[in-house]
C-alpha cells in the first residue's frame, strides 16, 4: 500500500491561497488539511505529525504591518522550536507569495549562516504598485528537493500577484553565499529566457531572484503561485498553445515522492 | 534646505483596522499592557525651499483626504 | 415605556406639517411630511408617542435605499416577471441554476455616494457589501467585478477627478485582494457626465450547492439571531439616508465614511461557510444599509414572524451608544444567522475559532411584533410588516420628445490616423494600470482573465471565465455590459444596447448567457424627466431580455445622482453571468494563428449617435444603434453552435471603436496582422469601419472549416479576409483604405503603459 | 499610561518607492522645490505600563524587519 503523505497548510485570517494549495496537494496524490495557527500554538495540532508544511500565499493578518510579519512574529513566539526541528528533520516546507515573505522573516530562508538570523526582506515592489500578471522563470534545481520535476535551464510560466516581492538580501556576503550556493533556484527572466528588467522582472528583486531554496534542499520559497496552476487551463495563455502540461504540481508532486522514498 | 515630517493619520472617529490587527497581534505576543494602537503615515520630505505652509499644501493637494485623516506638519 | 438616559420619546401626535418637517430633519430621518403623517397615525391607534428607536427604524426602512418605494412598482411591471422559471432563488443575490447540482449566485450593486465622498472608504466598502449579499445565500465568492465611471472635469467643491480616481482603484484593490477573491471584470468608463457624481457599481459572483442554498426567511418560532463579525459602532449612522438625498457638496461633515476592514471580512466569509456548510444555519442575511434594524425586520418579516432583540448583547466598538445607533448602525463586516436553539453553541464554537465575534442576540416569535430590549427597558414594539413596508411612489414621469439630427462628418483623409486616435482613447486603451493591481488569479480557477495573448503583450478579452467546481469542466462566464453615452441620447435603445453587449460578450468566450443582474443609476427620481428617462430604460431592458428569454435575477437601483445642475445620464450596468459547458472549448479574442479566415458576424450600420467615433469628433446627437434581440438570438446562439463544436480559433464582439477596433485588438494579444478588404460591407469606409453596430462579432475560423462554419452561421456571415503578416491592412477592392502595424497598435493601446 | 510613538522607516540603502512616487506626484503639482522624499509608518502605541524599552521589543519582534527598516522610538 502507498504510504499517506500528510499535508499540513497553514492558515490564519488574512491568508488567501489555501484553498488552491489543498486542491493542489490533493492533485499530487497527498492527503492536505488546512490547519489553522491558532491550533499549534494551543496544541490541538502537532507539527510533527505532518510530513510537509506549506505557507500559502494572501494577506496574513493583512500584511499591515509587513508582508508576513505578524505571522512570522506569532510563530516565532510560540513554535518556534517546532518548526526548526520540523526542518531538521529534512521534511518539505514551502512557502508561495506571503508563504515565501514568512520564511524569510522566520529566517529559514536563504539561512547562508547560522542559527536562523533574518538575512533578507521582500521590500515593497520597486513599481510602487501591487503587480498582477504572469512572469517567465528559470529554473537551476540544485538540490532543492520540490525541483526535482524539472530540468536544469527549464523556463517555466507562473502567475504572480503581490506587492512587497523585491528580494532584498541583508549584505552582499548574503547575496555571494546564496549565489555561489545555487540557492536562487528561480531567476525572473523574459520571453526569450533573458535576464531583463521590469516587467520581467516584475519587483526589481535582487539578481531577479523569484525563490530560494535552502542549503539543505528542502526549503523552498517562491513569490509565484505553482499552486494556482494545477490545471494548465489556469495558465493566461493557455488558449494559444495546444499542448501542455500542469506545471504547478511537479512541485508538490516532487515533495511527495520524497516523502514516499524516504520516509 | 528644509526638512519637514509630515505625518497622516486617521481621524478617530474612522476604525483604523490597521491599528487593531496590530494591536491583536501584540497582546498574542503576550502583551497584555497594549491599550491601544493607531497607525498612521509618515512623510520625511526635504525642500529646497519653502516653510511648514508648503507642507500643509501638500496634506491638501495629496497626501491627506480632509473627510477620513488628519495631517500634522512639523517644521 | 422609553428610559430617560437611553431612548427618548419623540412627540409627534398632533404635530402639523412644518412640525413634521422639522422633527424629520433634527433625527435626520429623511422622511417626508407624508410619510412623518403616516407615522403619526400608526402611533394615534396604537395611543402613545414613539420612541426614538422606533422612529430612526421607520426612518431606515422607509428610505428610498432599502426601500425601493420610487422604482418597485416600475420594477414589477417590467423586470421581475421575466423568465421566472429560469431564477432558482432570489434574495441578497439572485441564483441561477449551473448544472445537476451547482447553482451561481451574483448580483451588482452601486456604491456611488459613498465613493463621492470617499473614494477609498467608498470602493472598499462597496466590495466587502456585494460579498457579504453573495455569502447570505450560502455562497462561496469567487470573483469580484467592478464597473467604473469617472469625471473628467474638476468641479469646484469637489474633489479632483484624478483623487477619486485612485481612491477608488485603491480601495478595490486592497479590499478584494486581501479577502483572496480575485477581481476579474469591470469597466472603467471616463467622461464628464460622471463630473462630480462618480459611479461606482461593484458585482460579486458566488458558487453554491443547490442544498446549501440559505434562504433569508425565518419561519418559526423560537430560532435564535446571532450577529457574527465585525462590531458594531457609530460608524456608519444614516448611511442609507444620505444615499437618498442630493449631494450638496463634496467635503459635507459626515460621520457616515467607513473604511472597511477585509481582514475580519475574510474569516467571516470561511466561518459562516463552514456553519453553513455543516447544516447549522437556518437562515441568513447581511447587515448593510439600515444595518439590525433592516436585516432583523425583513428577516423576520419574510417568514411572517415577530421576535425579540436584546440591544445591549450587540458586541460594540465604543462604550456609550444609544439604544437607536446599535439599531440603525451600519458598521461593516457582519452577519445575521439565525440558527436553531441546538446548533448556536456548535456555531459560536466555529465563530470562535477564526476568533470572531459572535453572540446571540435574539429569537423569532409568532405573532408578526417585533420587540427591542436594551437593559430592561422597551425601547420599540412595531409590527415587522408596518416596520419593513413603504408607501410605494408612482411618481410623476415625463418623456421629452428628441429630434433625431445625425451629422455627416468630413471623409477622413488618413484613417490609419483615426483607428490609432480610436485606440488611444482613455476609454478603449488599455486598464492595466488599473486591472493588474487587482489579484485575478486567486483561488487558482480563472480560465479566462481580463487579458489573454502571448505574455508580456496580452490584449483584452470579452468575459472571464472560471472554473466552477475543482473536480468539473464546468466554467462560470462573467461579463458586464453599459454604454452611457447611448443612454444618454435615448434611454430605451441604451437599455436594450446594454442586454446586448452584455450577451455579446458572453457568446464571445464560449458561455450561454444564464441571467442578469442590473445596477439602475439615474438622477432625483422627484423630477419627472428623470423618472421618465428611468422607465424608458426599464422599457428597454424588458423588450430585450424578455424575448431573449434571460431573466434579471438581481439588482440596484441608485437615484440621487445628482449634485448642483450636473447629474448622470440614466442608465444600467449590467452584470451578466453565463454556463461555459466545457471550460476546455472556451476562447479568447487574440489570433491564433497566420492563414486563418475572418468572418464578420452582422453588417456595419448608418446609426453613428453616441459611437467613439462621433465622441472624438465632438458630434452630438443622431441615432443610436439598434438592438434587435431576434436577431442577436439567431446570430448568437449560432456562434455559440460554432465555438462548442470547436469551429473557431478566436472571437471578439464589436463595440467601442467598431470592426476596425475589435480587428486590432485581436492583434494585440497574438503580434498576427490581418488583411481585410471591406467592399462587400457598402456603406462609407468611415461607417463600415467605425460604426458601432449591434448584436456583431468578429471571427477567426480555423483553417479547414470555413465550409462547416458558415453552414452553422449561415447569411450571417460575412467573409472579410486573411489573418497573418505584421500589419493591419485594409482595402475596398483595389483601393487602399488602412494600413496599421502591430508594433503601432500595441503602442497606442498601451499608451505608456509597461 | 505610557504613549509612544514608533517610527518605522526604511533604511537609507534601501531604494523607497512609495516616496519616489510622492517625489514624482509632488514635481508634477508644480512643486520643483522639493527635493527628496522618504517615507514611512508611525505607530501611537498606548501603555498601561511599560516603557521606551517595550517599545524597542516590538520593533524587534513585529514592527521592524533589520535587513531594510530602521526603528525609532519616541516616549
Ligand atoms: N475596473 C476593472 N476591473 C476589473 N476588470 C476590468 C476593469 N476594467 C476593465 N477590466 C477588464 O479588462 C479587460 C479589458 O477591458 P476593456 O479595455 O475595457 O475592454 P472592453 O472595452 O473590450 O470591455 C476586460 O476583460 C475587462 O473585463
Ligand atoms: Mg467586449
Amino acid at each position: 500500500m502507498k504510504r499517506d503523505v500528510r499535508v499540513a497548510i497553514l492558515t490564519m485570517e488574512g491568508t488567501n491561497n489555501e484553498e488552491e494549495a489543498y486542491q493542489s496537494f490533493r492533485h499530487s496524490d497527498s492527503s492536505p488539511e488546512i490547519v489553522h495557527l491558532k491550533k499549534f500554538e494551543n496544541r490541538t495540532r502537532r507539527l510533527d505529525s505532518y510530513d510537509v508544511l506549506f505557507f500559502p500565499g494572501g494577506f496574513s493578518a493583512g500584511d499591515y504591518v509587513r508582508a508576513g510579519a505578524v505571522m512570522a512574529a506569532r510563530i516565532r513566539a510560540k513554535i518556534k522550536r517546532d518548526l526548526e526541528n520540523f526542518v531538521e528533520d529534512g521534511r518539505p516546507v514551502m512557502g508561495s507569495c506571503n508563504g515565501f515573505q514568512v520564511l524569510v522573516e522566520l529566517g529559514l530562508i536563504p539561512d547562508t549562516g547560522k542559527s536562523y538570523a533574518v538575512e533578507a526582506a521582500l521590500a515593497p515592489n520597486a513599481s510602487n504598485r501591487f503587480e498582477a500578471r504572469t512572469v517567465y522563470l528559470n529554473v537551476r534545481r540544485g538540490n532543492c528537493l520540490f525541483l526535482d520535476g524539472f530540468s536544469d535551464g527549464e523556463i517555466i510560466k507562473l502567475p504572480i500577484a503581490h506587492s512587497e516581492g523585491r528580494f532584498v538580501p541583508r549584505d552582499s556576503d548574503v547575496l555571494r553565499r546564496i549565489v555561489k550556493e545555487g540557492l536562487n533556484v528561480l531567476t525572473y527572466v523574459s520571453g526569450s529566457g533573458k535576464e531583463e528588467g521590469y516587467p520581467w522582472n516584475p519587483n526589481g528583486s535582487e539578481h531577479n531572484i523569484a525563490g530560494i531554496c535552502n542549503r539543505r534542499g528542502n526549503v523552498l520559497g517562491v513569490m509565484p503561485h505553482p499552486e494556482r496552476i494545477f490545471s494548465r487551463f489556469t495558465e493566461t495563455d493557455w488558449t494559444r498553445e495546444r499542448r501542455g502540461y500542469d506545471i504547478g504540481n511537479r512541485f508538490f508532486e516532487s515533495a511527495v515522492r520524497f516523502i514516499r522514498e524516504k520516509y | 534646505m528644509v526638512e519637514l515630517r509630515i505625518t497622516v493619520t486617521l481621524k478617530r472617529t474612522v476604525e483604523d483596522s490597521e491599528g487593531g490587527s496590530v494591536l491583536k497581534a501584540l497582546k498574542l505576543l503576550g502583551y497584555d499592557n497594549v491599550k491601544d494602537v493607531r497607525t498612521g503615515k509618515v512623510y520625511f520630505i526635504t525642500l529646497t525651499k519653502g516653510s511648514k505652509k508648503t507642507g500643509e499644501e501638500f496634506c491638501e493637494k495629496l497626501l491627506a483626504n480632509p473627510v477620513i485623516n488628519e495631517c500634522v506638519v512639523d517644521g | 415605556m422609553a428610559d430617560k438616559d437611553h431612548s427618548v420619546v419623540v412627540e409627534i401626535s398632533g404635530k402639523g406639517p412644518e412640525e413634521l418637517l422639522r422633527i424629520s430633519r433634527e433625527m435626520q430621518l429623511g422622511l417626508s411630511v407624508e410619510e412623518m403623517r403616516r407615522a403619526a397615525s400608526f402611533f394615534e391607534m396604537e395611543h402613545r408617542d414613539p420612541t426614538d428607536v422606533e422612529m430612526q427604524a421607520i426612518a431606515q426602512a422607509w428610505s428610498e435605499h432599502c426601500s425601493y418605494k420610487s422604482s418597485k412598482l416600475h420594477l414589477k411591471k417590467y423586470i421581475f416577471g421575466i423568465a421566472r422559471s429560469k431564477a432558482l432563488a432570489e434574495g441578497d443575490a439572485g441564483l441561477v441554476s449551473l448544472d445537476d447540482d451547482l447553482a451561481v449566485a451574483f448580483k451588482i450593486e452601486s456604491h456611488n455616494h459613498p465613493s463621492a465622498i470617499e473614494p477609498y472608504g467608498g470602493a472598499a466598502t462597496g466590495v466587502g457589501g456585494i460579498l457579504r449579499d453573495i455569502l447570505s445565500m450560502g455562497a462561496q465568492p469567487v470573483a469580484v467585478t467592478d464597473s467604473l465611471y469617472f469625471g473628467t472635469k474638476k468641479i469646484k467643491g469637489f474633489p479632483s477627478p484624478k483623487f477619486i480616481e485612485n481612491g477608488v482603484i485603491s480601495g478595490i484593490r486592497d479590499y478584494g485582494n486581501r479577502v483572496g477573491i480575485p477581481t476579474v471584470s469591470g469597466g472603467i468608463c471616463y467622461s464628464e457626465f460622471f463630473s462630480p457624481n462618480v459611479l461606482v457599481n461593484v458585482g460579486c459572483v458566488g458558487i453554491v450547492k443547490k442544498n446549501e442554498i440559505r434562504s433569508s426567511a425565518v419561519s418559526e418560532p423560537g430560532i435564535k439571531l446571532i450577529i457574527a463579525g465585525g462590531k458594531t459602532g457609530r460608524d456608519g449612522i444614516h448611511g442609507v439616508n444620505m444615499a437618498s438625498a442630493v449631494m450638496e457638496s463634496g467635503n459635507e461633515n459626515i460621520t457616515t465614511v467607513q473604511l472597511g476592514s477585509p481582514i475580519v471580512k475574510e474569516p467571516l466569509i470561511h466561518a459562516v461557510l463552514e456553519a453553513n456548510r455543516k447544516g447549522l444555519v437556518y437562515a441568513l442575511k447581511d447587515l448593510g444599509g439600515g444595518g439590525l434594524s433592516s436585516v432583523v425586520g425583513e428577516m423576520l418579516n419574510a417568514g411572517g414572524m415577530g421576535g425579540k432583540v436584546y440591544l445591549d448583547r450587540v458586541p460594540l466598538k465604543e462604550v456609550n451608544m444609544l439604544p437607536w445607533e446599535i439599531w440603525v448602525s451600519e458598521s461593516q463586516e457582519r452577519m445575521l444567522l439565525a440558527v436553531r436553539n441546538s446548533e448556536v453553541n456548535k456555531v459560536l464554537e466555529i465563530m470562535e475559532e477564526w476568533d470572531i465575534p459572535a453572540a446571540v442576540i435574539g429569537e423569532s416569535e409568532p405573532g408578526g411584533r417585533l420587540r427591542i430590549y436594551f437593559g430592561n427597558r422597551k425601547v420599540l414594539d412595531l409590527p415587522t410588516e408596518f416596520m419593513t413596508t413603504p408607501e410605494l411612489y408612482d411618481r410623476r414621469s415625463s418623456i421629452k420628445e428628441k429630434k433625431v439630427v445625425q451629422w455627416l462628418p468630413k471623409y477622413p483623409a488618413d484613417f490609419g490616423k483615426v483607428l490609432l486616435s480610436l485606440l488611444s482613447d482613455p476609454n478603449v486603451r488599455t486598464k492595466e494600470f488599473a486591472v493588474r493591481q487587482y489579484d485575478h488569479t486567486v483561488r487558482g480557477s480563472t480560465v479566462i482573465g481580463p487579458f489573454s495573448g502571448i505574455v508580456g503583450r496580452e490584449g483584452p478579452t470579452d468575459s472571464s471565465v472560471l472554473k466552477a467546481d475543482w473536480d468539473k469542466e464546468v466554467g462560470v462566464a462573467i461579463t458586464s455590459g453599459s454604454n452611457p453615452f447611448y443612454s444618454a441620447i435615448d434611454p430605451y435603445l441604451g437599455g436594450r444596447a446594454a442586454v446586448d453587449e452584455t450577451v455579446r460578450n458572453l457568446i464571445s468566450v464560449g458561455a450561454e448567457p444564464l441571467g442578469f443582474s442590473d445596477c439602475l443609476n439615474a438622477g432625483n427620481p422627484e423630477k419627472p424627466e428623470i423618472m421618465g428617462e428611468f422607465i424608458e430604460m426599464l422599457r428597454g431592458l424588458h423588450d430585450s431580455a424578455s424575448i431573449l428569454d434571460i431573466p434579471f435575477v438581481s439588482g440596484n437601483v441608485s437615484f440621487y445622482n445628482e449634485a448642483g445642475k450636473r447629474r448622470i445620464p440614466t442608465f444600467p450596468t449590467i452584470l451578466g453571468v453565463g454556463r461555459v459547458k466545457d471550460i476546455r472549448n472556451s476562447v479568447t479574442p487574440d489570433f491564433k494563428e497566420p492563414g486563418s479566415s475572418i468572418y464578420l458576424i452582422g453588417v456595419p450600420t448608418t446609426d453613428l449617435g453616441g459611437s467613439l467615433y462621433f465622441r472624438r469628433l465632438k458630434l452630438p446627437g443622431g441615432r443610436i444603434p439598434y438592438s434587435d434581440p431576434r436577431i442577436l438570438k439567431r446570430r448568437g446562439w449560432n456562434l455559440l453552435k460554432s465555438i462548442d463544436s470547436g469551429l473557431v480559433n478566436s472571437v471578439h464582439d464589436i463595440s467601442d471603436g467598431g470592426i476596425a477596433v475589435a480587428l486590432s485588438e485581436m492583434t494585440l494579444g497574438s503580434n498576427v496582422g490581418a488583411s481585410l478588404d471591406i467592399s462587400s460591407l457598402g456603406l462609407r469606409t468611415d461607417f463600415a469601419l467605425f460604426s458601432e453596430p449591434q448584436s456583431c462579432w468578429l471571427v477567426d475560423v480555423k483553417p479547414g472549416l470555413d465550409g462547416k462554419f458558415s453552414d452553422v452561421m449561415g447569411e450571417d456571415s460575412i467573409f472579410l479576409g486573411k489573418t497573418g503578416g505584421s500589419e493591419i491592412i485594409i482595402t475596398r477592392g483595389e483601393e487602399n483604405v488602412l494600413k496599421a502595424s502591430n508594433a503601432s497598435i500595441i503602442r497606442r493601446w498601451k499608451r505608456g503603459y509597461t
